[in-house]
Formats: structure tokens, sequence, C-alpha cells
């Protein structure tokens, strides 16, 4: 149990880096988005249920924190997201590709 | 009984109020009845000295000292300026009983003028006859307040003026506010008959403090140079009646200060040592300059006066600055004819504003130079007048001279010439500007508008003739007055050698150099007036020539036009002397402009610095405190 | 433990220079939001470290917080825009 | 006034205080008399030894929080006048946000995601605000906190939905009802034991739910009270009226 | 004076800077508020033993002696912060009335835009 | 129990009125002068208890002894100070409630009422309470319920002022919290007995930063330069309620809270030189910025600032002379000063103005208004035999036995006291009228009966002036026994920590 | 069961797990807690209940976790590669992309997912159009059919079993 939660743990800290650096290093908004929510969203479950696991006592909580995070992080970002849309310009280069109708 | 002077005029306001719903005119005589009364009592209290309480504690007894109580004593020094108040009061509300036209003219409220002038009696009679110095103050601004109101109800600049004698009085109470304090921390009490005992061990320089704080207020009050700039103003703008209250008896509130001060706190016996001029410390003989500086002022600036108003109230300067002088020496005889002069003047002044008053009762204005020849419409109005200017100018056989007599030996006596020759300066001025008056209102042609001039109605004509005829008595018999003084002297300090009474005799009094019999002196005068005035009758002229009409007759300048009062020749009377003067530096002006403008200035800086609308900067200031605040350690 | 610390402190530090940096305010936004859902895990940790389950309490109300906050300061962006 | 103004007398300050706080020697207190008793629960003098998790019964003062324990316990009325100024805040934003806005802050409509995802988040942020000040007296929160937590999710509800709009006058009734019982409590509590605020109670045992007598239930108002207060100081912020 | 309180004292006059420096409103307000939370974290490390553990007793601290950190002080910080919250949502509101009626925040120039009604 | 019920009355009243919002609206604008009435009761029955043996009454909240909970004291002084307030209370919200505006909502009515409410509360606390950080809470809440009120003034400058109040005020709480922290971190209490019984082993930086800290504190509601930025401002902004309350309420409490410290808690010499020369800057200062005052509200503003630069000078010279003259100070001063802010912004109200020169000859139409104005004034400038000339004079001669000089500003700015109140009188009352009626009138003017009542208020405070004025007997004697109690602070101590 | 029910039921759900105690006081006041803010939020919980197969919604729910996990999975290997090396393509575009889900649950449930998986970020979804638009990293050659089914493919089928 222990050994499976520090694991989870590691692997989560890896990615809460890995979306710090995501967010530092992606060249507009929505790639930074991109890196940040998936990183951080994974690596916040896998770090506290992992903390969970190595205090059991606590794992319905820690199991909660995470589903907590698991919606309200992706939502988050959606919203940010499309705020982003609407106020600044994406990176040079970025497509539309509309529903068919819309082309029309 | 003493509590009574102070309480029948206070229950009479209330009455005066009721009164005059049904009947103003009657309110009129209910004044009259009251300071009757009050005069009575007054007279009836000669000899039967004593105090009494007022009103109970107002600075509350501590562990180690008594109570200060509102209370009333009177006492033969205090009696005499009693005395003084009660007539001229009385003779007043006599007068006022028809005296206030400019009043009614002016749309004024009789009904509150009636409830004023009775308060202004109250805080005479208290003021006269307290006990302590803390009465005193409380009467003195009690009558601070309600002059301000009075002298507002005058004319259209009268709010001004109120502003101005509002500033002095509150500058002259802060003083005085400030030696009460320190009085009571040294000696525990406040009582003016024992404050001599009481600060007899203090040191030389506490002493000098309190006095000069006390004097400053004094100066004030009475209308001394060098605080004397707010007479004018208040005086050319108050109403009639109020005038001759303000200088014959208002003025004396300051004379009574220094009259305590400088008989109550005998500096001699504080600092013998102490540099001495003239036979006289130095602290006595500053203020004895000053009164000196005063009656020259005086007299100067009342020689270049227009209006005969403010012509009297710039001679309450001079006559403030003889009486001062005399308290100043600090001998016998100075304090026996500054004493003398207090009731002289308070007369004459009196008497020369109720006649300013029923002139103006008569033709609406004092402005010399719009009136002339009213001697023959007016002969009362002129006589009162008359011997009043002789009395001020102290000529013989009026009151007045027997007082300057007196202050003229006291001055020899301890041989100050220079002072001596500014007072005899003062005395030939006097010539020179109750002359003008006495030429431009009365003799002279008369205008136009006042041909059908009368005199005034005959309760007026009783007041003028009263104080006419004590004037006359003080002259002849200044020795019923000066028995009072010296009973004043006795009591102050029975001990003295600084202080004795001054030898009199029914007829004569005996000076450092003489003496001077009153009643073989009235009788030479007497009869000199008698035969002139014979003469005049005998070879009166049978046409008089106007000097409009001579001076107009070739080529109209258009200021006559515009103003043929430039061509009366009431109008700058004295030009030649007045113009040496004419340049120095007004002192009013200097106060008004210069330093109360400058404070006024400072206030606006002080409000603009600090409570400007910055938010910023009061967050400034706010944390620079705080700065303040922690640097302190 | 440590390397907790270091690696979630590093993903912290990044975020926040992204957030300094910019350069737009939505990029400023993704960095804090992405630095709350960290401090969570933080907190947790913390909690672990200390042994003490009261800080749980603290992280479940800090992403609460950070919700609430990302999509206020999303919808101001907008508003303002 | 220029910032360098500004700099030096901030410096000036923070010199002298700095002088001061290390001339007074902070650190040098070595004990604290009057929370060394209060951490024991022996104020009054009359608990005999340690104070035991789950085990420790009719304590004078029964939260496992010591904060909490002199918050709502020892200076509970510190907390009342608390809850007032927020009260206070409460009514001067409404005495004068009515003068502020007169149309809606929000222009743009909202994403589905967020209407959508917030009917899902609203409730369960509710069960975390009561949570939290259900539990005060055994965890860091509080009625405060609880509440504010509760005012979190009202906001949620107005950044979510712009057509949103809660029942004013329900929630100042809250308001006066938060208030008035805890006041009400305050005074039984005098007339049971003879003191303003006077916890008549059982405490329970220490770390149990039901536990520390009176102030569960005054977190409870407290949190109720600051819910509708900060969710109607938020209702006039996003434009009411 | 250890470098908790040096730390909160520092941010206290990070508040008072920004108060004297900054010349808009809302930026005055929010240095107050900076201001405040100095001072509640000085309250905080006054009362901050080192090694000390959050005062509240739970399974694994059930005991009362242990070394607890002076919870008196969270306890006054903790009303002070929602002391602070409420005068800060006022001032807000405050800040956004003046604008409403005056149209700017800047101190220099409301202060010259009040200046007729001042006196 | 008497002394908390004055507190916990109106605040019940308060949340009452959101408890029944919507039923108890209409009734909101009463309850505030029954609430205030029943305080005056209540204020009466704490002083009748008091006159039977003048005691301590401690009062322990929630049972926990000093100095672990919250202590609120009760003694001659506050029970004095309560009755004095009470009233003063009384007569401001009955006079807001006359000049309740008749277009104004009956819910934005609620709000104030309540504020006013919460405010009086407060104001009560703080009379009595012996612990320094309920003091602070007690102070915000007054705070916060005035910046409230001014907020919501219709003065033009009304917000402004509110904001410059709540910075100075914010700025001022945060020092003074800050000086509890370091008073607990050295002493780990806030009981003021028991820090009093503890001051003495404070070390000497100790000693000195704290009382100057809580001092920064209360300075802005003192109205101490240079934290009384807003005062001018603020009491300009006008109102039936808030001058009076700050001049009659407001500054009375914070200058008792301030003697307390002085007197009982801290009894530091450095202290007293930091309230002596902000006494005598906030007296000059003061009473210079009135003189240049075009405005009859910042007028008596400035001259209330005044006035407290007078009672700092007075508390900062050690002794039970200064201080029973510095308390009937306070007293004499409030008595008139509540009856002219009262006037004058009844003036402003119905002339929609409170310049001098626009108001010109107003007392000839106003004329019960320009009575209470003139025996105000007359106190307020010491006019003997009116209930200010008590004070002054008792005041200079305290300051005599001190130190002589501290007498030449006190003096000196008493005639510039003078002659603005006289200028103020002349232009209102001796002026004649000068198209008085055709000044626009605000809408909500008062007639009839509000207005009837509002000058009734104001004259029974004038007439309090003059029957202080002449038989001032049974105040002094009341602050004679708060000046004993006051000045031994063990006895104080002893009352409030109980057996310790 | 009834929408009520419903949140009941997941609001006590939620308390039990979080208290994570079984002590009568707890489970007595969360039952409590549950059933007042189950009346509170009736109205603006979203979706109106979940009227039958309950059983198998809850099967299929557990075949969706595993899915969703692996591809978030997938999507932060992904993510680290494209962040470790920065050089890799990007090709970013924002697609519009159809779904064929009505609930409103269900769409929210969608577009998370599409969040979570690699390379693709909603940003909004049209109601009355019932389409998603969608940040792409990589939208390749632009192929919009392609990329609806890429994008949202996968998951569709799945969240309409669950939540629809
Ligand atoms: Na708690
Ligand atoms: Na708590």
């Amino acid at each position: 149990m222990n050994v499976v939660g520090y694991f989870l743990m590691t692997v989560g800290s890896i990615f809460f880096f890995l979306g710090g650096l995501g967010i530092f290093r992606m060249p507009d908004v929505f790639n930074r988005l991109q890196a940040g929510t998936k990183a951080t969203t994974l690596g916040a479950m896998a770090f506290i249920v992992g903390v969970g696991l190595v205090q059991p006592d606590w794992f319905f909580k820690t199991l909660v924190i995470a589903v907590l995070i698991a919606i309200t992080n992706p939502i988050g970002s959606s919203v940010l997201a499309r705020t982003a849309f609407r106020t600044t310009k994406p990176e040079e280069g970025t497509r539309f590709i509309p529903q068919g109708d819309d082309a029309e | 009984m003493l509590n009574l002077l102070v309480l029948l005029p206070l229950l009479g306001v209330l009455l005066s109020r009721m009164i005059s719903t049904f009947s103003e005119p009657l309110a009129r005589w209910w004044s009259v009845l009251v300071l009757g009364v009050n005069t009575v009592i007054i007279a009836s209290l000669y000899g039967n000295w004593g105090s009494a309480v007022l009103l109970g504690q107002v600075i509350p007894s501590t562990a180690n000292r008594p109570a200060i109580h509102l209370a009333l004593e009177i006492n033969p020094l205090n009696w005499i300026f009693a005395l003084v108040a009660t007539v001229i009061l009385l003779a007043v509300a006599l007068f006022s009983i028809r005296g206030m036209s400019d009043l009614e003219n002016g749309g004024k409220n009789l009904k509150t003028y009636h409830v004023l002038s009775l308060l202004l009696s109250t805080s005479v009679y208290g003021f006269f006859l307290s006990e302590n110095l803390l009465t005193l103050f409380v009467f003195w601004e009690f009558m601070t307040w309600v002059s301000f109101f009075m002298v507002s109800m005058g004319k259209p600049r009268s709010r001004s003026a109120a502003m101005v004698f509002v500033t002095m009085s509150a500058l002259g109470a802060a003083t005085f506010l400030g030696a009460v304090a320190i009085i009571y921390r040294l000696a525990g009490t406040l009582s003016i008959s024992g404050l001599s005992t009481a600060l007899y061990r203090q040191p030389a320089g506490v002493g000098y403090g309190i006095m000069g704080l006390l004097l400053f207020s004094a100066l004030v009050k009475s209308g001394t140079f060098p605080l004397h700039t707010w007479l004018r103003k208040t005086h050319g703008h108050a109403p009639n009646v109020f005038s001759p209250v303000l200088s014959g008896l208002l003025t004396k509130f300051g004379v009574f200060l220094g009259a305590i001060v400088f008989l109550l706190f005998p500096v001699m016996k504080w600092s013998p040592q102490l540099f001495s001029l003239m036979g006289i410390s130095s602290f006595n003989y500053l203020f004895a300059a000053l009164g000196a500086v005063s009656i020259l002022v005086g007299t100067f600036l009342a020689i270049r006066q227009e209006d005969a108003k403010m012509l009297v109230a710039y001679s309450s300067v001079s006559h403030a600055g003889y009486i001062l002088l005399g308290l100043a020496i600090s001998s016998s005889l100075g304090v026996a004819g500054s004493l003398l002069h207090v009731m002289n003047h308070a007369l004459s002044s009196a008497a020369m504003f109720l006649s300013m008053a029923a002139v103006y009762h008569v033709a609406g204005t004092t402005k010399m130079s719009q009136l002339g020849g009213l001697v023959d419409k007016m002969p009362v109005t002129f006589a009162t007048y008359l011997i009043a200017i002789i009395s001020t100018a102290g000529i013989p056989p009026m009151g007045g001279f027997v007082s300057k007599w007196l202050l003229y030996q006291a001055l020899i006596e301890k041989g100050m010439i220079f002072l001596a020759t500014a007072a005899f300066i003062g005395s030939i001025g006097s010539f020179l500007y109750v002359f003008t008056p006495l030429a431009a209102v009365f003799l002279g042609q008369r205008p136009k508008a006042l041909e059908h001039a009368k005199e005034v109605p005959v309760v007026m004509q009783i007041p003028m003739v009263v104080l006419s005829l004590f004037t006359i008595l003080l002259g002849v018999l200044p020795s019923i007055a000066l028995r009072w003084i010296n009973g004043a002297i006795r009591w102050i300090d029975p001990q003295a050698s600084w202080l004795t009474p001054i030898p009199i005799t029914l007829s004569k009094i005996q000076g450092a150099f003489g003496a001077w019999d009153s009643v073989l002196v009235f009788f030479v005068f007497g009869l000199g007036v008698v035969f002139a005035g014979i003469l005049f009758y005998l070879f009166r002229k049978n046409r008089r020539v106007g000097y409009l009409e001579n001076y107009t007759a070739g080529e109209v300048p258009v200021e006559v036009i515009q103003s043929p009062e430039l061509y009366h020749y009431s109008y700058q009377f004295y030009k030649p002397l007045t113009d040496m003067y004419a340049k120095f530096p007004s002192m009013e002006e200097a106060y008004e402009k210069g330093i109360a403008g400058n404070i006024a200035r400072l206030a606006a800086a002080t409000a603009h610095i600090f409570y400007n609308g910055s938010v910023r900067w009061s967050v400034f200031l706010a944390l620079a405190g705080t700065m303040i605040v922690l640097g302190v350690r | 433990m440590w390397v907790f610390f270091v690696l979630i402190g590093l993903g912290i530090f990044l975020s926040f220079l992204r957030m300094i940096l910019g350069p737009t305010s939505p990029d400023r936004v993704a960095a804090l939001d992405g630095a709350n859902i960290m401090v969570t895990g933080l907190l947790v940790l913390v909690a672990l470290v200390f042994q003490n389950g009261l800080y749980l309490d603290i992280a479940l109300i800090y992403a609460t917080l950070s919700f609430v906050e990302t999509v206020v300061l999303s919808r101001y962006l907008e508003a303002k825009k | 006034m220029s910032r360098l103004w500004a700099a030096g007398i901030v410096v000036l300050i923070g010199l002298f205080l700095f002088l001061f706080l290390s001339d007074a020697q902070l650190g040098e207190r070595q004990q604290v008399p009057v929370s060394e008793k209060m951490v024991q629960k022996n104020v009054l003098g009359t608990n005999p030894g340690p104070v035991i998790f789950g085990q420790s019964e009719g304590l004078e003062e029964g939260s496992a929080n010591l904060v909490t324990s002199i918050v709502v316990g020892y200076r509970a009325l510190d907390t009342l006048g608390e809850i007032m100024v927020l009260f206070l805040s409460a009514l001067g934003v409404g005495a004068i946000a009515h003068l502020v806005w007169n149309q809606k802050l929000q222009k743009e409509a909202p994403s589905f995601i967020l209407k959508t995802g917030a009917g899902i988040v609203f409730p369960m942020i509710l069960v975390f605000g009561v949570y939290v000040f259900s539990h005060g007296h055994l965890s860091p929160g509080g009625g405060f906190q609880g509440g504010s937590i509760l005012a979190i999710g009202i906001l949620l509800l107005y950044i979510a939905f712009p057509t949103f709009e809660l029942n004013r006058v329900l929630f100042q009734r809250l308001e006066g009802f938060g208030g008035v019982t805890f006041v009400v409590l305050g005074v039984i509590g005098a007339l049971a034991g003879g003191a303003f605020l006077f916890n008549f109670l059982p405490n329970g045992v220490v770390g149990q739910l039901f536990s520390a007598g009176l102030i569960p239930i005054l977190y409870l108002l407290i949190g109720l009270k600051v819910g509708s207060e900060l969710g109607g100081i938020l209702r006039n912020l996003y434009g009411g009226e | 004076m250890n470098v908790y309180t040096a730390g909160s004292i520092l941010i206290f006059l990070l508040g008072l800077y920004g108060l004297l420096a900054k010349r808009d409103l809302f930026k005055m307000v929010i240095s107050l508020s900076v201001l405040d939370t100095g001072v509640n974290l000085f309250l905080v490390a006054v009362g901050y033993g080192s090694g000390g553990i959050a005062p509240i007793l739970t399974d694994t601290y059930p005991l009362s002696v242990l070394h607890f950190v002076d919870p008196l002080p969270q306890a006054l910080v903790l009303t002070s912060i929602v002391i602070n919250l409420g005068v800060t949502a006022f001032a807000l509101v405050l800040v956004a009335r003046i604008f409403k009626k005056h149209g700017t925040l800047d101190t220099a120039k409301l202060w010259q835009k009040m200046g007729g009604e001042e006196e | 129990m008497i002394a908390l019920w004055m507190t916990l009355l109106p605040w019940i009243g308060a949340l009452c009125l959101l408890l029944f919002k919507g039923w108890m609206d209409r009734f909101s604008r009463f309850l505030p002068g029954l609430v205030a009435a029943a305080n005056v009761l209540l204020a009466l029955l704490l002083n009748l208890q008091g006159s039977q043996q003048p005691t301590l009454v401690s009062l322990e909240m929630g049972n926990w002894p000093a100095p672990f909970g919250i202590q609120w004291v009760n003694d001659s002084l506050s029970s004095f100070f309560a009755l004095v307030i009470s009233l003063v209370l009384l007569a401001l919200v009955l006079s807001r409630g006359f000049a309740r505006d008749k277009e104004q909502q009956a819910s934005s009515d609620v709000y104030s009422s309540a504020i006013v409410l919460i405010l009086s509360g407060a104001a009560f606390g703080l009379l009595f309470t012996a612990d320094l950080f309920n003091l602070f809470v007690l102070m915000e809440i007054a705070s916060i319920s005035l910046y409230a009120l001014v907020a919501r003034s219709r003065h033009p400058t009304a917000p402004v002022a509110s904001m410059r109040y709540l910075l100075l005020g914010g700025v001022g709480s945060a020092l003074y919290l800050l000086g509890i922290g370091v008073l607990y971190a050295k002493l780990g209490t806030l009981n003021m007995a028991d820090i009093a019984l503890k001051a003495s082993s404070l070390n000497p930086a100790a000693l000195q930063l704290v009382p100057l800290l809580l001092l920064l504190g209360l300075a802005v509601e003192l109205e101490m330069f240079p934290f009384n930025a807003w005062v001018p401002q603020v009491y300009g902004a006008g109102g039936a309620f808030v001058p009076g309350f700050l001049a009659g309420v407001s500054s009375p409490i914070f200058a008792l809270l301030l003697l307390r410290l002085v007197t009982v808690v801290f009894p530091v010499p450095q202290l007293r030189t930091v309230l002596l020369v902000a006494g005598l800057l906030t007296l000059v200062i003061g009473e210079f910025s009135a003189l240049a005052s075009r405005r009859l509200l910042k007028m008596l503003a400035f001259s209330s600032v005044g006035s407290m630069g007078m009672f700092l000078l007075l508390v900062s010279i050690p002794g039970a002379a200064m201080l029973r003259s510095s308390l009937f100070w306070l007293v004499m001063m409030l008595l008139a000063k509540v009856p002219l802010l009262g006037v004058a912004a009844y003036l402003q109200r119905q002339f929609g103005t409170d310049r001098f020169l626009e108001l010109r000859g107003i007392f000839s139409q106003e004329k019960s208004a320009g009575l209470v104005f003139l025996l105000s004034a007359a106190s307020i400038t010491g006019i003997p035999l009116f209930a200010g000339f008590r004070a002054k004079i008792q005041a200079l001669v305290s300051l005599a036995s001190a130190q002589y000089w501290l007498l030449i500003l006190p003096l000196l700015v008493s005639v510039l006291e003078f002659v603005y109140f006289f200028r103020a009188i002349r232009w209102m009352g001796m002026e004649p009228p000068e198209s008085a009626g055709g000044k626009p009138v605000l809408p909500g003017s008062l007639e009839g009966f509000s207005r009837t009542g509002t000058l009734f208020l104001f004259s029974v405070f004038a007439l309090l002036i003059v029957i202080f004025g002449l038989f001032p007997q049974g105040i002094l004697d009341s602050i004679e026994v708060a000046t004993t109690q006051l000045f031994d602070p063990v006895v104080y101590a002893r009352a409030v920590l109980g057996g310790m | 069961m009834s929408k009520f029910l419903w949140i009941v039921v997941i609001l006590y759900a939620l308390w039990i797990l979080y208290t994570s105690s079984v002590a009568l006081s707890e489970l007595f006041t969360g039952l409590v807690v549950a059933i007042v803010l189950a009346v509170i939020v009736y109205r603006i919980v979203p979706f109106e209940s979940f009227p039958n197969h309950f059983a198998r919604r809850f099967f299929r729910f557990w075949v969706y976790l595993p899915v969703l996990l692996y591809r978030m999975l997938l999507a932060n290997v992904d993510v680290a590669k494209r962040v470790l090396n920065p050089k890799l393509p990007l090709n970013p575009g924002f697609v519009k992309v159809r779904t064929a889900l009505q609930g409103k649950v269900s769409r929210l449930v969608l577009s998370n997912s599409i969040t979570l998986t690699p390379g693709t970020l909603t940003l909004d979804v049209d109601e009355k159009e019932g389409t998603l638009l969608v940040h792409a990293i990589d939208v390749e050659d632009g192929q919009r059919e392609k990329l609806e089914k890429k994008i949202a493919g996968s998951f569709e089928p799945l969240v309409k079993e669950v939540f629809e």
C-alpha cells in the first residue's frame, strides 16, 4: 500500500513539475492551458490519492479532494480558454476549422 | 442689599420684556425706575461696607484651597465707581425715554434694546462691586456680550465695529484669565481686598507678570494707548444713547482694573530694590509714560476728527491717559487726582455724548460739516456741551480742572518733567478739539434744513442739566468727592506711607506746591462769565454772512457741487496742524490690516495646508505624524 | 519526501514565472490556476509530513476556492473586454 | 508628493519600529499564563489533569480546536462583535450599493460549461461549507470560514447565471435570525449561569461532533449569518437593484 | 525579533508605502488591506513558537500538554481578518461609488473636482 | 448586566430590523428612538445603583474570569458617562428621525437605522470594556458604522470624506492592533487591569512603544493632529446624526479611553509628552483653521478639534485636579457642541447651505435656532455662568498650576474662538437678511412637527447649558467620584481581576 | 429514483466519505445536512434525473473511468514529450465538433473528458448547434470529420451510456 502510494505521489509530483514547465514553456495561452490542465489534474489526482494510500485513514478524504479537482479543473480551464479565445489572439498559424454549415 | 443691586436689574429684564409687550414706552420708564432704586441703594450703602455671596462655587473647593464664589463686596474704593456708574446709567436711561431716535428711525427692535440695556446695567453693578477677580471677570464678559449686541444695533457699519470691539475685549479677557489662573495657583484666593496680603511673598517677576497681564486688559478696556484703536470705530457706529455709557462708564471698567492693580498690588512691597525712575519703580514709570503717550495720541487724533462723536471718542483716549498716569505714579496726589478725574470724565463725557445725541435727535446727524448755529435753537444742549468741554479741557472752574490740577501737582512733586510736558500739551490740545464742535455745531451759520429745529423735550434736558450741575459741583466743591476718595485711600492701605489721604477743607485742597481754593475761583470765574455775557449781549452783531455764498461766487469747483460741506469751515479746521502728523502711520490700520489681517492669512494658510481636499495628503500627514511619534524615543 | 517538495516547488515556481511574464491576462490566470492546484497538492503533502489531517480540510477548501477564483477572474476578463 | 518622500517616511517608520521591536525583545517571553491555562482548559482552576482527545469529559470548555475554544468560548463576545462588523459591512454596502450600479456587471453570456459545471460544483461547495462550520470545534474551520465558503458558492452562482437573483429579504431575515439567536443564547446563558454567553450546554467528550456545548450551535448560527451576509454583499456588488 | 515578525512588519511597511505612494483610491484600499495583512501576520508571528503545532487536539496530537502554538493570537487574528474583510468590502463599494460620482479615482483629480464644493 | 444591556438592546434591535425585514420596515423609523429612550432608562438605573454605593462592577462574559475572558467594568466614570451619552444619543437619534426624507426609500431607512443602532451599542460597549482587543473590535464597529453613515450623506463630497475617514481609520486601527501584538507578546494578556499590574515588568522599549501605538490607534477618533484630516469634510457632509455623534459621543468616549490608558494602564511620561505636544498642535491648528472656515459646519468641526486639543493638553499633565478638569471640560464641551452642530445641520438642511455669507441674517427668521446657537456659542467660548465657562476656568487654573507657559496658547486661541463665533453670530444674527427666501430649499426640508421637534431637542441642550452653568454641583460631584476611582488603579485592578 | 433522492444520496455520500467517520452523530448530522441542502440546490442541479438502468449505468461507469484514466495518462505523456522537446511540430487550430449528446451533464462530462485527453481542450459548448468548440494542438490536415472522430468519437458512446 505504502509503495503504491509513494509511487503515485512520485508520478503526481512529476506531473506537477511538468505542468509547471508546460505553463512556462508552451507558446500561447491555449497550449499552456492544454499542458497545464492535463498535467496538474492527473498530477493532483495521483498525488493526493497517493497520500491517501500512504495514510489509509485519510483515503476517502483524499478521494473527495481528487474528485473535486477532477471535476473543477477542466471546467475552470475551459472557461478560461473561452475567455482567452474571446479576448486574445492565438499563436500565429492557428487555424479555425468550423462546422461544415458555417464554412459556406 | 448688595445682591439686590445685581438682582434687581436682572429681574427687571424679565419684567421689562413683559411690560414692553403692553407698552414699549412704559418699559423705558421701567428702566428708569429700576436704576433709580439702585441709585438710592448705592447712596445708602455708603459706610455700610461688607460683602455677600451671589452664587455658589465657580471654582470648587479642593483639599487645600477654598472655593471661589460669585460674590459682591462694597468698599470705599468701589463705592466711588459704583456711584459714578449708577448716576450715568440713570441719566442715560432718563435721556433714552425720548432720545432713541436713531434706533427708532433705523427700525431697530427697541424691546430688545431695553432688555440689553438692563442687562448691561446688571453687568456694570456686578463689575464694580465684585468681591473677587473671578466675579469681576464674569461681569466683564457679561458686559462684552451685551455690548456686542448693543453696538450692533447702531448704524449699518456697526456690525464690523462690534467685531473689532469683541476682538479687543477677547484679547483683554484672555490676559485677564491668564492672570486669574496664575494668581489662583499662587495665592489660592482671588479676593480683591485680600490680594495684597496673599501675594505679598511672591517673587517680583511673577508679580510683574501678573500685573502686566492685568494691565494689558485694563489698557484695552479703558482705551488707553496703544490699545485704544477700537474706540473710534465702536463709538462712531454705536447707537447714540449707548455712546455715553460706553465712554463714560465702560471704559472705566479698565480704569477700575488699573486701580486694583496699582493700588492693591503694591509694587513697592514686592520689590523695593527694583530699578526706580523718578522716585517710582520703572514698571510704574513705563505705564505712566504710556498714559502720557495716550494723552498726546488721543488729543492729536481728536483734533483731526470730522465727526463729533468720534472726536469725543478720541478725547476719551486722552483722558484714560490722564487717569493711568495718576494711578501709575501711585502717590497720594496722583491717586486722588486719578479717582477724581474718573468722576469728572465720566460726567463730562456722558454729558458731551448726550448733547451730541440731542443734536442727532434734532438734526439727524452728528457730522459737523452738516451742522451749525444751533446755539439759539438748543440753548440747554449748548450749555451742557459748553460746561462739559470746559471740564474736559481742564479749565476752571469746572471739575476737570481740579483733577488735572491734582495730577500736575503729583507730576511736579515727583519731578517728572517729560510727563508733565506731555500732559500740558494734551491740555492745550483739548482746547483745540473741544472748540471745533462748539463752533461747528452750535455757532456759525445754520444750514437751511435746521431752520425749524427745536430744543429737545424736557425729559432729555433733565439728565443733561443734572450732569452739568454735577460737573460744576465737582469744580466748586471737589472736597465732597475728595472726602470719599480719602476714605478709599485710607481703606486701600491704612498703614502705608506711600498713600495717605490728602489734606482738604471744604473749599481748599492742599497740593504739593500750594493750595487751591475752588470756591473762590468759582466766584471769580462766575463774575467773569456774567460780565462777558453782558458784553456779548450788548454788542451783538445784527447780521451774519453766509460762508457758502461767498466762496462759490466765482468759478465753481466740481467738488463743491458734489459735496458742499467741503466748504464748511469745520472741514479740515486744523489742517495746518493735522498735516504735520498726517503721514504718521495709523495704529488702527496697523492692527486691523497688519496684525488681524496677518492672523487671518495665517489661519487660511493653516487650514489650507493641513485640511485641504487631498486624500493622499491626509494619509501623508498621519503617517508623518506616526513617524514623528515613533521617533520620540 | 524532499523530492516531492522540490518537484512541486519547481512547478509552482515556473507557474509563478509565467504569471509574472504574462503576457496576456488569461496567461496569468492560467498560470495562477495551475499553481493553485499544485499548492493544493502541497497542502496534502504537508498533512502527510505533519501527520495532521487538518491540512486536508484546508486543501479541500483551497481547491474549491481556486476553482471559483479561476472562474471569477475569467468572467471578469471577459466582461472587461 | 513624490515616491521618494513616501519611501523616506516608510523607511523611517520601519526603522523606528524595528529598533523598538528589537529593543523590546519580543522573543523573550517565557510563559503565556493566559494561553497556557486556556490550552489546559483550566481557566477556572477546576481541571485536574491534561486534556485528552476523545477521552476527557465535562471540561470547562469542550472544544478540541483551542482557537475555537477561545473564539467562541473564552472570548465569544469578540465574535459577537465580529459578526456585527460583517453585518455592518453588509448594511453599509447595501446602503450605498444602489447608488453605484445601475446595470448588470455581466455583459457576456456565460458558457454552457460554466453553467452546468456550477450546478454540479455548487452543491459540493455547500456540503463543504456546512462541514466546515459544523466541525469548527474539531478542525481549523469555523462559522466564519464555513459561511465564507457558502458565500463562495453564491458567488459561483452569480458568475454562472446572470439571471440568478437570490432572495434578498429571505437572506436578510437569515442574517437577523443568526444574530438574534446568538444574542438570545447569550442571554439564556446569563439566566442559566449568571453571565452573558455562559456555555450552559453539556460539553461532552472532547473531539466528538456533539461536544463543546454551545459552540457548534453558535458556529452554525455564525455560519448562517456570515454566509447570508457575504451573499448579500455579493448580491449588491453584483448589481442588485 | 525573529524572521516572521520582521517579515510581517515588512509587509506592513509595504502597505504603508502603497498608501503613501499610490494616487489611485482603489490601490490605496488594496494597500490598506496589505497593511492589515501585515499586522495580522505580525500577531500570528508573535504567537508562533518554533516547532509549534497547530493548536487543535486530534488523533495524532491528542494531549493538551503538547507544545501547541499559542492559540490566543490566532483567535485574535481570526477576528481581525473578518473585520478587515468587512472594511475592505465596504471600501471597495465606496471606491465604486466615488468613481461613479466623480468619474475618477485619482486623488489629485478628485481634489480638483471637489475644490468648488469644499469651501 | 445593565451595562451589557445598553449594548445588547440596540444590537438586538438592529438584528430584528433584518429578522423581520418587510414586516418591520415602517417601524424602523421609530425603533432607534425607542431603544435610545430605553438606554436612557438603563443608564439612569445604572447611576441609581451606583449612587447607593460607588462600586466597581465587573461583568465576566461567559463566566470566564479575568484576564482569561472579556471583562466589562462598570465604574462611576462609565456609569456617569453612560448617562450623558445616552441622553445625547437620544437627542441625536430623535433629530435624525425628524430629519428623515419623505421621498427616501423605506428600505434604505432600515439600513441606516440598523447602522445607527449598532453604532449606539458599540458606543456603550466602548465605555465599559476592560479588554484591549474587545475595545478594538468595538472601535471597528463604531468606525465602520460611521464610514457607512457618512457615505450615505447626500452632500457632494460625502463619499470622498468617508473614504478619507476610512483610510485614516484603517491606518489607526492597524497601528492599534500592532500595539496589541507587541503587548501580548510581552505580557501575554489583554485585560487592562492585568496589564496595569504587570506593566512595570515591561522593558523600557516595550513600555514606550505599546502606549504610543495604542495612542496612535485612538488618535484618529480623538481628532488628534495630524490624524484629524478627515474631520472637516466628515462634519461638513452634515446630516442630523453624524456630526453630533462625532462631537457628542465618539470623541468623548475615546477621550475616556485615553484617560484610562494614561492613568490606569500606562502611566508613562513619554506618552504624556506626546500628548502635550499633540494637544497644543491640535488646539492651535484646529482653532486657526476654524477662523479660516467659511462654512458653519466646518467651523464647528474645527472648533471640536480645538476642544479635543485642549482635552489632550489637560490629560498630558498628571494629577487628580487635571483629571477632574479634563472630565469636566469633556462634558461641558459636549453639551455645547451637540446643539451647535444640530443647529448647523438643521440650517444646512433648511436652506441648502451652511456658508455664513449665504445664511446672512438667517436668525431673524429662525429665532429659536438662533437662540440655541447663541447660548451654545456663549458656553463654548467660555462666557461666564454658562456651562463652558466653568470648564474653561477650571482648565486654566489646572494648567497654571502645572506650568505657567501652558496658559499662553490656550488663552491666545480662546481669542480666536471668540472671534469666529462672534463672526458667525454677526453674519447669521446681526446682519440684515438678504434675500433669504431666494435660496433653493432642499426637497426634504423640515416643516411642522419635525421642525419644532428638532428645534425643541436642541433647545433642551441649550437649557441644560444654562442650568449646568448655574448649578454644576451635580456634575462636579459625579466627576469627583469618578476621578477618585480612576486615580486608584489598584482598586480597579482588584475589582476586575477578582481575588488575584 | 427521483432527482431529489439522487441529490440527497450523492451529498450524503460526499459527507460520509469526507468525514470518514461512522460515529452516529456524524451520520445523523450528515443526513440532515444532505436533506436540507438537497432542498436548497434542487433547482440548481443541472440533471433532471436518471430514470432507469441504474445498474447498467453503474457498470458502464467503471468502463468509462479506466478509459478516461488511460487517456489522461496518454495525454500527460504527450504533454511531457511536447514540453521536454519543444521542437516537436505544433499545428494548432480550433475545431467545432458536433456531438450527438443531448443531456447537460453528459455534454459537460464529454467536454471535460476531451479537455483531459491528449492535445485537445474544450472551450465552449453550443447548446443549440450541439457542437463543441475545441482547441487542438495538432489539427493535422484540417479534415473536420476525421478530427471529430478523433476528438469526441471514443468518449461519446461511453458518456452517453453512463450519463444519458
Ligand atoms: Na474552529
Ligand atoms: Na475556528
